[in-house]
C-alpha cells in the first residue's frame, strides 16, 4: 500500500489500503450500512479511506478521482445512481486500481470496468413482497386495493421495487395497485401521503411501503383514521431496521422483505481477494431472507440495528 | 478644487479595489498549502487537473449565475436545467437522433427556459426567486417525467469527449470539459468588461432606478442576463453528461446552492453590481479544494464531513471577510 | 428666435397618482434656443411633467409632439434616442460604477464591439474639464459628494448631441463657482440652438439665465411669461397664490448678539477632532441658542465635519465635550443621546426610509431614542405628525403615504421633522434647503431662527452662502478639508469675506481662539 | 358608481385578496376532483378530515415562515431553519429516549428548554455572523445549513431515534377543543410575533432596517442588534417547528426532518407579499401563504398526481400564482378600462435604497 494519511497510524506498513465512497447518509439503512463496513475494515485490518458523496454522483466521481490519485489498493462504493461510471472507471483500471460495487450496481457494458458486485437485489425484494401476497390473498373474493408507496422519484430502489413488486402480483389479477405516490423513504412523508390515501379511497386492503420508515409513518396515518394497522389492511415493508421488525413482531406490520445493509465482512474479504489477484465471481448477493410476523419475533432479540 | 493633500497616493489605489479578490487567492493558496503539506499525494499536478475537471460544469454555471446576481437577481433554476439538459441529452441520443443535432437541441432548451423566466421577472414584476424556483421545479418535473431511471449515453461523440484525455494519457491530463470551462470563462470575462451588455449588467445591479432613469435597456438586459445563465446551465448540463455519460433525474439536486456560494465567496455581492468572474472562478476553486482535502483524508464521518465543510467553509469566509475590511 | 416653431409641445396633460392629482391639463411649450424656467412649489408637479414628457410616467390624458410630431415615450431610452436629455431630480447614477462609465453608459465609444476604456476617460476627463472638475474618473462615484455626483449627471446629459436638453433641480447642491461654470454652458448650448428646461429654486438663478417661465401650482398651469414681464415678486406669488413675507421677518427680528450667547455655557465644545483621510483636527464650540454656519466650497469636508460630530463616522483623534462632561461620540445613538441630531444631505440614501410611510419616517428618531419597547401611543403619533404636517406645510398632507410619493421637497421636510420631533439641543443641518421651494425655503430659515432663539443649537450647512450669512451667528470656514477660520457674523461679515476667507485661508489666527 | 361595486373593488385592492382567492380555488378544484375533500367527521371526539390535515401540516411550516418574515423583512434570509429543526428535533427527542419515563411531563419540558436553548445559541451564531463580521445572510446561513445536518446526525448518530412519549407526541397530534393542537401552537406564535411586532415599535423597526439600513442608523437605530435578533427568533420558530415535525412521526431523523423547508418558508411569505429586498412585511400573508403550498402538496397527493409529474404541477400553480397577484400581471388586462389606476410603472418593489450588504 502506498498511502498518505495526515501522519498518525497511517502510512507503509504494508497495510491494505481500501477508498470507499458511500452514497450519503440519508437512512438509518445506510448508516448501519456504513458502521458494518467501518468496523469489519477495522477488524480486518485494512486502512480504510471513506468518503460520504452526499447523494451526489458528482461527488462521487471526485472521490474515486482522489482515491486514483492517492494510489489506494482497492476501490469500493454503493453507486448513487446506475449509470455514468465508464469515464472515471476506466481511469481506475488504467492506474491499475481494482474495483468493488457495493449495494447498487452499475449499468456499464464493459464488465471488465469492475472485478464485482455485491449486494442485495432491489427487484427481487419486490417480488417477494408481491409473491407473498399472491399467496396470502389467493383466497381473498373480489378486487384486493393496494396502495404504493413508493421511494424517492427516480431512485433505483424505488424503480426496481415498484418493479418486482408489478411483476409478481400480475400473476392475480385481483390485485390492484389504485395509488401509488412518493413518499420520499421518510416516515413525514409516508404519513402525509397515507393520510390523503385514506381519504380518497374507502377501501384500502393492502399497503406496500418501499421501506420501514415510510411504512412506519403509514401507521400513524392509519391508527389515526380509526382503522387497525395489520389487520384492516395488510402492510408489506422493505428493510427489516429493528423499528420495523418490532412493528412486524407487535403484529402491526404483515411482512418485510429484508434488505441487509451488514455488507461489510463480505466486502473486506473480497478486497482482500482482488488484491491478492485471486479470482471473484462476478455478482455476489448478500444473504437476504424475508420475515412474517412469527419469524420476526424470533429474530427480533438479536437484531442489531 | 484639485487635489486632496489627505487622499492615499496613486500607487496604493490600484490594488486596493482587487484587494478581495487577492485575499481570496491568497487563501486558497494557503490552503492548497496544507492539504499538500498534509498528503503527500496532494502535490502531484493531477490533483490540481482532477479539481478542475470535476468542476468544470460547476464553473459554467458559476459564470452564468454571476451575471444574474450582479443584476441583483438569482437563479435558482440552474441545477435542474443542467438536469434536464443532460437528460434530455440521454433521450434523445437512445431515441437515435444524431450527436449534433441533440447537442443543437439541448442547448437550446435552456436559454429558452431563462428567456422565459427572465421575460415573467421583467414584464410581471414577480420577484426572481419565486419565477426561478418554478423553473427548478419544472425543470427538474421533466427530468422524472422524461425518465425516472437514469438514462446511459454510448453515443459514439459523446463517449470521446467524455473519455479524451488531453496532455499525456498515462501521466497528467484535462479532460475537454475543461476547455470548454475555460472557454466560457474567457468569454463572459470579456462580455462583462468591454461589451455594452457587461456595463449594463453592472449599472443595473448599482441601482435599478437610476439605470432605467438613465436610459439604459433594463428590461433587455435583465432578460438577457436569465438567458445567458439558462444557456451556461444548458452548457453546464452538456458537460455535466460529458461527465457522466447519463442522464440521471436526480443529478445536480441543490446545485443551484454549490453554485451561488461560489459566486459570493468570489466576492460577488448578492445585491449586485460589484463582482468579478475571476472572483468566481476563485469560489468555485475554493468549494473544490475542501471537497479534494475531505476525500483525501478519507478518515471522516458521514456527518462530521458535513460540519467540517461549514467549518472551512466558515474559516474561509471569516478569513476572508477580515482581510477584506482591513483593506478597505 | 421667440416666433420659431416650438421643438416641444405638451397639451393637456394629466396624470394622476392612487390619491393624487399630480397634473391636470398642463399645457408647456419649449422653443428651441431658449432656456425655460419651470417653476412652482414643492409637489407642483414640475417632476411629474419632465417623467410624464420621457415616458417615465404613462399618461393618463394628453399629447406630446416633438418637432410637431406627436410621441409617446416608453421610456427614458426612447426619449434619449429622439432627442431628449435629462438630468433627473435626484441624483441618478449608478453607484458601485466609475465616473467615466457613469457619463459614458449606454454610449460607449467602441472599436469592434468592444468598449475602448482609454478613450472613454480621456473623454470623461475632457468633458469635466469643462465643468471645471478634476476628479479621479476611475473612481466609484459613491465616493464622492453629492455636490460632484451632481456635476458628473449634469456631465453625461450635456454630451448629449440632443436638440432638448431637462434638467430637474441641477444646481441644488452647487455652490456659486459651479453653478457659474454649468451657466456658461448652458448659455453655450442655448446658442447653438438647443432648448433647455430648467427647474430650480433658485430665483436668482431663474433671473440669471431663463429666458421664459413656466409656472405650476398644485398640478395646475398658472401661466408661461417671458422673464422680462415677470418680476421676481409677481413670480413668487403665481408661485404661492399669496404673497411671501416671512424673509423680511427674519432680518427683521431682534435677535441676541453673539456676545450674549457666548456668555452662556457651551454646549458642545470640539477639540482637535479628526479623521484621517476625511478632515484635518479641527476645534469649535457651539453654544445653547447659537447659529453656527459652515461655509466652503464643494468637497471642502463641511459634511465629514457634520458627520464626526454625529458619529455617523469614527473620529480617530481629538475629543468632545457634552456640558462640559467628556464623551464619545462614537456612533449615532450615543450622539442622539445627548441631544444631538443629524439632517443628512443626502436624503435618498441616508434620510428617508422610503418603503414607510410618512408617519413612520416622521417618528422614527423619536421611536429610536424610546427603544423598541416603548412605542409611540397612536393619539401621540397623531398629534406631532400632524403638528409638523402642517408646520411645514407638507403635501399632500396624508400622514398614512409611503413617503417614496412625495415630491423630492416634500421628503426633506418629512426629514426635518423626524428631527424637530426629537427635540435636539443640537441640531445638525446639512444642506436642509436642498430643493425645498422659496416658500418653505423661508419657512425652515424662520424655524431655524425660532429654534434657536427657544434655545437650541444649530449647526448649518448651506452651499448658499447668503442663508449662512443670514441666519449665523458665526460662520465656521472650511478649506481643503481644515476648518480654515471662525468669523463672529457682526457688521463686518459679509459674503465678499467670507468668500476671500475661503480663497486665501487668511484669519487663520481667529481659527485657533 | 354603486356601494356594493366600491366595496367590492376595494376588496379586490385587499392585499390578501389574490391569496385567498387561490386557495379558495384549489379548495374548489379538490372538491370537484373528490367530492369528500372538504367532509369533516368526528372520529374519536376530534374533527377528522383533508381540511384539518392541511391545517395541522401547515403548522411547522408557518412557524418557520413566521421567522422567516422578519429576516427576509430585514433583507436577509435564513438558509439554516432546516437544519434547526433536524436539530431541535435530535436533541429533543435523544435527550427523552434516554429517560426512564418517556412519559414524565418534566422529562419533556426538559427536553424541550434544552432544545430550544441550543437553537437559540446557533440562532444568535447565524446572527453574530451577519450583524457582527458583516458576511452575507445567504453565505452565513449556509454554514449552518451544511453543517447543522452534520450536527444533527451527529446527535442522532445517523440514526433515527424513536421515541414513545405521549406529551412530546401531543406537540403534534394532541388534540385541543377537537382541533390538532399543532394549530394553536402556530397560532399562538403568529399572534405573539404580531404582537411583539405590531403592539411594539419592533415592526417598523425592523421594516426601516430592511428598507434603508443606513438610514435607520443615522436616525439612531442600532440596526445590528436588530438584525441579530431576527435571526434569533427565526432560530427559535425554528425548534418549535422541529418539535411538531419530530412528534408528527415520534421519531427524529436529521437526514430528512425540514428537509427543504427552508425553501417552502421562502416560497411562503414571498406569496405572502413580503419583497425578498426588504422592508415591508406582512405576516398575514405569510400565513396564507404557508396554507396554500401545504394545500398545494395534499392536492398533489388527494388527486394521485404521478409522482413523474408532481413536480411539473408543481411549478404551475406556483406561476400561476404569482402571475395572478403580480399588479403588472392585472394591470396589463385592466389598461383598457377607463378609470382605473395606471400601472406603477418604475416599480415600487424594486425601489430599493443602496444598502452596503
Ligand atoms: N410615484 C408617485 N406615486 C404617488 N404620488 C406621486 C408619485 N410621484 C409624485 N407623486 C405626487 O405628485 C405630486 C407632484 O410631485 P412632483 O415630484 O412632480 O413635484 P415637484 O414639483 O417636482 O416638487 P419638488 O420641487 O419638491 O421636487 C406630489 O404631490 C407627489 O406627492
Ligand atoms: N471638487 C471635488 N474634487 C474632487 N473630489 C471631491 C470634490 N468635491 C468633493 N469631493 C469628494 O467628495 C467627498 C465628500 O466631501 P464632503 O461631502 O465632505 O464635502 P462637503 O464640503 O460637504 O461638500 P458638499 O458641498 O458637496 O456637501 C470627499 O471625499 C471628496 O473626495
Ligand atoms: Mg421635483
Ligand atoms: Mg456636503
Amino acid at each position: 500500500g502506498n498511502s498518505d494519511t495526515g501522519g498518525g497510524d497511517g502510512g507503509d506498513d504494508g497495510k491494505l489500503v481500501l477508498g470507499f465512497s458511500q452514497v450519503g447518509a440519508e437512512s438509518g439503512w445506510r448508516t448501519a450500512n456504513t458502521n458494518s463496513i467501518k468496523e469489519a475494515a477495522a477488524e480486518a485490518g485494512i486502512e480504510l479511506k471513506f468518503d460520504d458523496a452526499q447523494q451526489k454522483q458528482e461527488n462521487q466521481i471526485k472521490a474515486i478521482r482522489n482515491y486514483i490519485q492517492q494510489k489506494v489498493d482497492v476501490i469500493a462504493f454503493s453507486p448513487v445512481v446506475e449509470s455514468g461510471w465508464d469515464t472515471v472507471l476506466k481511469e481506475a483500471k488504467d492506474a491499475g486500481i481494482p474495483v468493488i460495487l457495493t449495494d447498487r450496481a452499475v449499468d456499464s457494458a464493459d464488465k471488465s470496468l469492475y472485478k464485482t458486485f455485491l449486494g442485495s437485489d432491489f427487484v427481487k425484494e419486490g417480488r417477494l413482497s408481491g409473491e407473498w401476497l399472491v399467496e396470502n390473498k389467493k383466497d381473498a373474493t373480489g378486487d384486493v386495493n393496494i396502495v404504493e408507496l413508493q421511494g424517492t422519484t427516480g431512485s433505483a430502489p424505488a424503480n426496481d421495487r415498484k418493479k418486482g413488486f408489478a411483476e409478481a402480483i400480475a400473476a392475480d389479477p385481483k390485485l390492484k395497485v389504485i395509488a401509488s405516490q412518493s413518499g420520499d423513504f421518510t416516515r413525514a412523508g409516508g404519513k402525509q401521503v397515507m393520510e390523503q390515501f385514506l381519504k380518497a379511497h374507502p377501501k384500502i386492503d393492502v399497503l406496500f411501503a418501499h421501506n420501514d420508515d415510510m411504512g412506519l409513518g403509514a401507521l400513524e396515518a392509519i391508527t389515526a383514521a380509526g382503522k387497525e394497522p395489520g389487520k384492516d389492511i395488510t402492510i408489506i415493508t422493505i428493510d427489516a431496521v429493528k423499528d420495523g421488525m418490532q412493528a412486524l413482531a407487535d403484529g402491526k406490520f404483515n411482512f418485510i422483505a429484508e434488505c441487509s445493509p451488514l455488507l461489510g465482512p463480505q466486502l473486506m474479504d473480497l478486497a482482500k481477494k482482488v488484491h491478492a489477484g485471486e479470482e471473484v465471481p462476478p455478482r455476489i448477493e448478500t444473504e437476504e431472507t424475508t420475515f412474517t410476523q412469527e419469524q420476526a419475533k424470533e429474530a427480533l432479540p438479536n437484531r442489531k440495528y | 478644487m484639485s487635489t486632496f493633500p489627505i487622499s492615499a497616493p496613486s500607487w496604493a489605489k490600484l490594488p486596493r479595489r482587487h484587494m478581495p479578490v487577492l485575499a481570496t487567492l491568497a487563501l486558497l493558496l494557503v490552503m492548497y498549502g496544507i492539504g499538500v503539506s498534509q498528503y503527500r499525494a496532494f502535490s502531484n499536478v493531477q490533483v490540481v487537473f482532477n479539481v478542475f475537471i470535476d468542476n468544470g460544469f460547476l464553473l459554467v454555471i458559476a459564470v452564468g449565475m454571476t451575471f444574474v446576481i450582479l443584476t441583483g437577481g438569482i437563479d435558482l433554476s440552474v441545477g435542474s436545467v443542467a438536469a434536464m439538459t443532460a437528460m434530455v441529452s440521454a433521450w434523445l441520443l437512445q431515441s437515435g437522433l444524431p450527436a449534433l443535432l441533440v447537442l443543437v437541441i439541448a442547448l437550446l432548451i435552456g436559454p429558452t427556459l431563462g428567456f422565459l423566466m427572465g421575460c415573467a421577472i421583467h414584464f410581471f414584476d414577480i420577484q426572481p426567486f419565486i419565477v426561478t424556483l418554478a423553473g427548478m421545479f419544472f425543470a427538474r418535473g421533466m427530468c422524472t417525467f422524461i425518465s425516472d431511471a437514469s438514462i446511459p449515453i454510448t453515443d459514439g461523440f459523446w463517449t470521446t469527449m467524455s473519455q479524451y484525455r488531453i496532455g499525456d494519457p498515462r501521466g497528467n491530463f484535462v479532460s475537454i470539459s475543461v476547455l470548454v470551462a475555460f472557454a466560457v470563462v474567457l468569454i463572459a470575462a470579456y462580455v462583462l468588461a468591454y461589451t455594452r451588455l457587461g456595463r449594463n449588467v453592472y449599472a443595473i445591479g448599482g441601482n435599478p432606478q437610476s439605470a432605467l432613469l438613465m436610459g439604459l435597456p433594463v428590461g433587455r438586459t435583465r432578460i438577457a442576463v436569465y438567458t445567458i445563465s439558462g444557456l451556461c446551465a444548458a452548457i453546464g448540463g452538456i458537460l455535466l453528461s460529458f461527465y457522466t455519460l447519463s442522464g440521471a433525474p436526480l443529478i445536480a439536486i441543490g446545485m443551484e446552492l454549490d453554485v451561488i456560494a461560489a459566486v459570493v465567496i468570489g466576492g460577488t455581492v448578492l445585491t449586485g453590481g460589484s463582482g468579478y468572474i475571476f472572483g468566481t472562478v476563485l469560489g468555485v476553486l475554493v468549494l473544490g479544494v475542501i471537497q479534494t482535502l475531505i476525500t483525501f483524508d478519507g478518515s471522516l464521518n458521514s456527518w462530521w464531513t458535513k460540519i467540517v465543510i461549514g467549518g472551512l467553509l466558515f474559516a474561509f469566509i471569516l478569513l476572508q471577510r477580515l482581510i477584506g475590511i482591513r483593506y478597505k | 428666435m421667440t416666433d420659431s416653431r416650438p421643438v416641444l409641445t405638451m397639451t393637456g396633460i394629466s396624470k394622476s397618482f392612487p390619491g393624487v392629482r399630480a397634473l391636470h391639463n398642463v399645457d408647456f411649450r419649449l422653443l428651441p434656443g431658449e432656456v425655460h424656467a419651470l417653476m412652482g412649489e414643492n409637489g407642483a408637479g414640475k417632476s411629474t411633467l419632465i417623467k410624464v414628457l420621457t415616458g417615465v410616467y404613462g399618461i393618463d390624458e394628453g399629447n406630446v409632439t416633438l418637432d410637431g410630431e406627436q410621441v409617446a415615450f416608453n421610456g427614458p431610452m426612447q426619449a434619449a434616442a429622439a432627442g431628449v436629455s435629462t438630468v433627473y431630480q435626484e441624483v441618478n447614477l449608478c453607484p458601485n460604477l466609475s465616473v467615466a462609465e457613469n457619463i459614458f453608459i449606454g454610449r460607449e465609444p467602441r472599436r469592434f464591439g468592444a468598449v475602448r476604456w482609454g478613450e472613454v476617460r480621456r473623454r470623461a476627463r475632457q468633458l469635466l474639464a469643462r465643468l471645471d472638475l478634476d476628479i479621479d474618473v476611475t473612481a466609484p462615484v459613491a465616493s464622492y459628494s453629492l455636490a460632484v455626483q451632481q456635476m458628473v449627471a449634469i456631465a453625461r446629459a450635456i454630451d448629449v448631441q440632443a436638440r432638448v436638453l431637462i434638467l430637474d433641480e441641477p444646481t441644488s447642491s452647487l455652490d456659486a463657482g459651479e453653478v457659474a461654470q454649468l451657466f456658461r454652458i448652458m448659455r453655450q448650448l442655448r446658442d447653438e440652438g438647443i432648448a433647455i428646461l430648467f427647474v430650480t429654486h433658485f430665483l436668482d438663478q431663474v433671473y440669471g439665465i431663463a429666458d421664459r417661465i413656466t409656472v405650476l401650482r398644485n398640478g395646475t398651469l398658472v401661466g408661461e411669461y417671458p422673464i422680462a414681464e415677470l418680476p421676481q415678486l409677481a413670480l413668487v406669488e403665481k408661485m404661492i397664490g399669496k404673497e411671501l413675507d416671512v424673509l423680511d421677518r427674519i432680518d427683521e427680528q431682534p435677535r441676541p448678539t453673539t456676545a450674549a450667547i457666548e456668555s452662556g455655557a457651551p454646549f458642545v465644545q470640539v477639540s482637535q477632532l479628526g479623521r484621517r483621510g476625511a478632515v484635518a483636527p479641527f476645534s469649535l464650540t457651539i453654544h445653547a441658542g447659537e447659529v453656527v454656519g459652515l461655509a466652503g466650497l464643494l468637497g471642502s469636508g463641511r459634511t465629514e465635519v457634520a458627520r464626526l460630530l454625529f458619529g455617523a463616522d469614527r473620529a480617530d483623534r481629538g475629543e468632545v465635550q457634552v456640558d462640559g462632561a467628556r464623551t464619545g461620540l462614537r456612533n449615532p445613538v450615543q450622539a442622539i443621546e445627548r441631544g444631538i441630531g443629524f439632517c443628512s444631505e443626502n436624503r435618498r440614501a441616508e434620510g428617508i426610509i422610503g418603503d414607510l410611510s410618512v408617519r413612520e419616517n416622521m417618528i422614527l428618531a423619536m421611536q429610536a431614542a424610546r427603544g423598541w419597547l416603548r412605542p409611540i401611543p397612536r393619539r401621540r403619533q397623531d398629534e406631532l405628525v400632524d403638528r409638523y404636517i402642517k408646520a411645514l406645510s407638507i403635501r399632500p398632507a396624508n400622514p398614512d403615504m409611503p413617503v417614496r410619493n412625495l415630491s423630492g421637497g416634500n421628503q426633506q421636510k418629512v426629514l426635518l421633522a423626524r428631527w424637530l420631533i426629537t427635540e435636539p439641543r443640537l441640531l445638525i443641518l446639512d444642506e436642509p434647503t436642498r430643493g425645498i421651494d422659496i416658500g418653505a425655503k423661508a419657512e425652515i430659515q424662520r424655524l431655524v431662527v425660532e429654534l434657536s432663539d427657544g434655545g437650541m443649537a444649530v449647526l448649518f450647512i448651506s452651499a448658499e452662502l447668503e442663508e449662512v450669512l443670514r441666519l449665523s451667528h458665526k460662520i465656521a470656514v472650511m478649506r481643503d478639508r481644515e476648518l480654515v477660520a471662525q468669523l463672529d457674523n457682526d457688521d463686518t461679515v459679509d459674503a465678499d469675506r467670507v468668500m476671500q476667507t475661503i480663497a486665501s485661508g487668511t484669519e487663520r489666527e481667529e481659527a485657533s481662539r | 358608481m354603486s356601494d356594493a361595486g366600491n366595496r367590492f373593488r376595494t376588496m379586490l385592492g385587499h392585499r390578501l385578496f389574490w391569496p385567498v382567492a387561490v386557495l379558495v380555488v384549489m379548495l374548489a378544484a379538490n372538491t370537484i376532483y373528490r367530492p369528500g375533500f372538504l367532509a369533516i367527521e368526528v372520529n374519536n371526539g376530534h374533527l377528522y378530515g383533508t381540511p384539518i390535515d392541511i391545517l395541522r401540516l401547515s403548522a411547522p411550516l408557518i412557524l418557520v415562515a413566521l421567522g422567516m418574515t422578519l429576516v427576509i423583512s430585514t433583507g436577509g434570509i435564513d438558509l439554516s431553519v432546516g437544519s434547526l429543526c433536524a436539530i431541535s428535533g435530535a436533541i429533543a427527542c435523544l435527550y427523552i429516549s434516554r429517560a426512564p419515563d418517556q412519559n414524565n411531563l418534566v422529562t419533556v419540558l426538559t427536553a424541550l428548554a434544552m432544545a430550544l436553548g441550543v437553537a437559540l445559541v446557533l440562532g444568535a451564531w447565524n446572527g453574530v455572523l451577519v450583524s457582527v463580521i458583516g458576511i452575507q445572510p445567504i453565505i452565513a446561513t449556509l454554514i449552518l445549513m451544511v453543517a447543522g445536518r452534520g450536527l444533527a446526525q451527529l446527535i442522532a448518530e445517523g440514526q433515527i431515534i424513536t421515541i414513545n412519549s405521549g406529551p412530546y407526541r401531543a406537540i403534534g397530534l394532541g388534540h385541543l377543543l377537537t382541533l390538532p393542537l399543532a394549530i394553536f401552537i402556530a397560532l399562538a406564535a403568529a399572534l405573539l410575533v404580531a404582537a411583539f411586532t405590531r403592539r411594539t415599535a419592533l415592526g417598523m423597526i425592523v421594516e426601516s432596517v430592511g428598507g434603508n439600513r443606513e438610514a435607520s442608523r443615522l436616525a439612531g437605530i442600532r440596526s445590528g442588534r436588530v438584525v441579530f435578533l431576527v435571526y434569533v427568533v427565526s432560530a427559535a420558530c425554528a425548534a418549535i417547528a422541529g418539535f411538531m415535525m419530530t412528534a408528527n412521526v415520534s421519531s427524529a431523523d436529521g437526514n430528512n426532518t425540514g428537509l427543504w423547508v427552508e425553501l417552502d418558508a421562502i416560497l411562503a411569505v414571498v406569496i405572502g407579499g413580503t419583497s425578498l429586498a426588504g422592508g415591508r412585511f406582512y405576516l398575514g400573508g405569510t400565513i396564507l401563504g404557508a396554507l396554500i403550498i401545504q394545500t398545494l402538496t395534499t392536492t398533489v397527493y388527494a388527486m394521485n398526481i404521478s409522482p413523474q409529474t408532481a413536480l411539473l404541477f408543481k411549478a404551475v400553480v406556483v406561476i400561476a400564482v404569482c402571475l395572478i397577484q403580480a399588479p403588472a400581471f392585472r394591470a396589463k388586462f385592466r389598461r383598457r378600462r377607463p378609470g382605473a389606476p395606471p400601472p406603477p410603472q418604475p416599480s415600487p418593489q424594486r425601489q430599493k435604497e443602496q444598502v452596503p450588504a
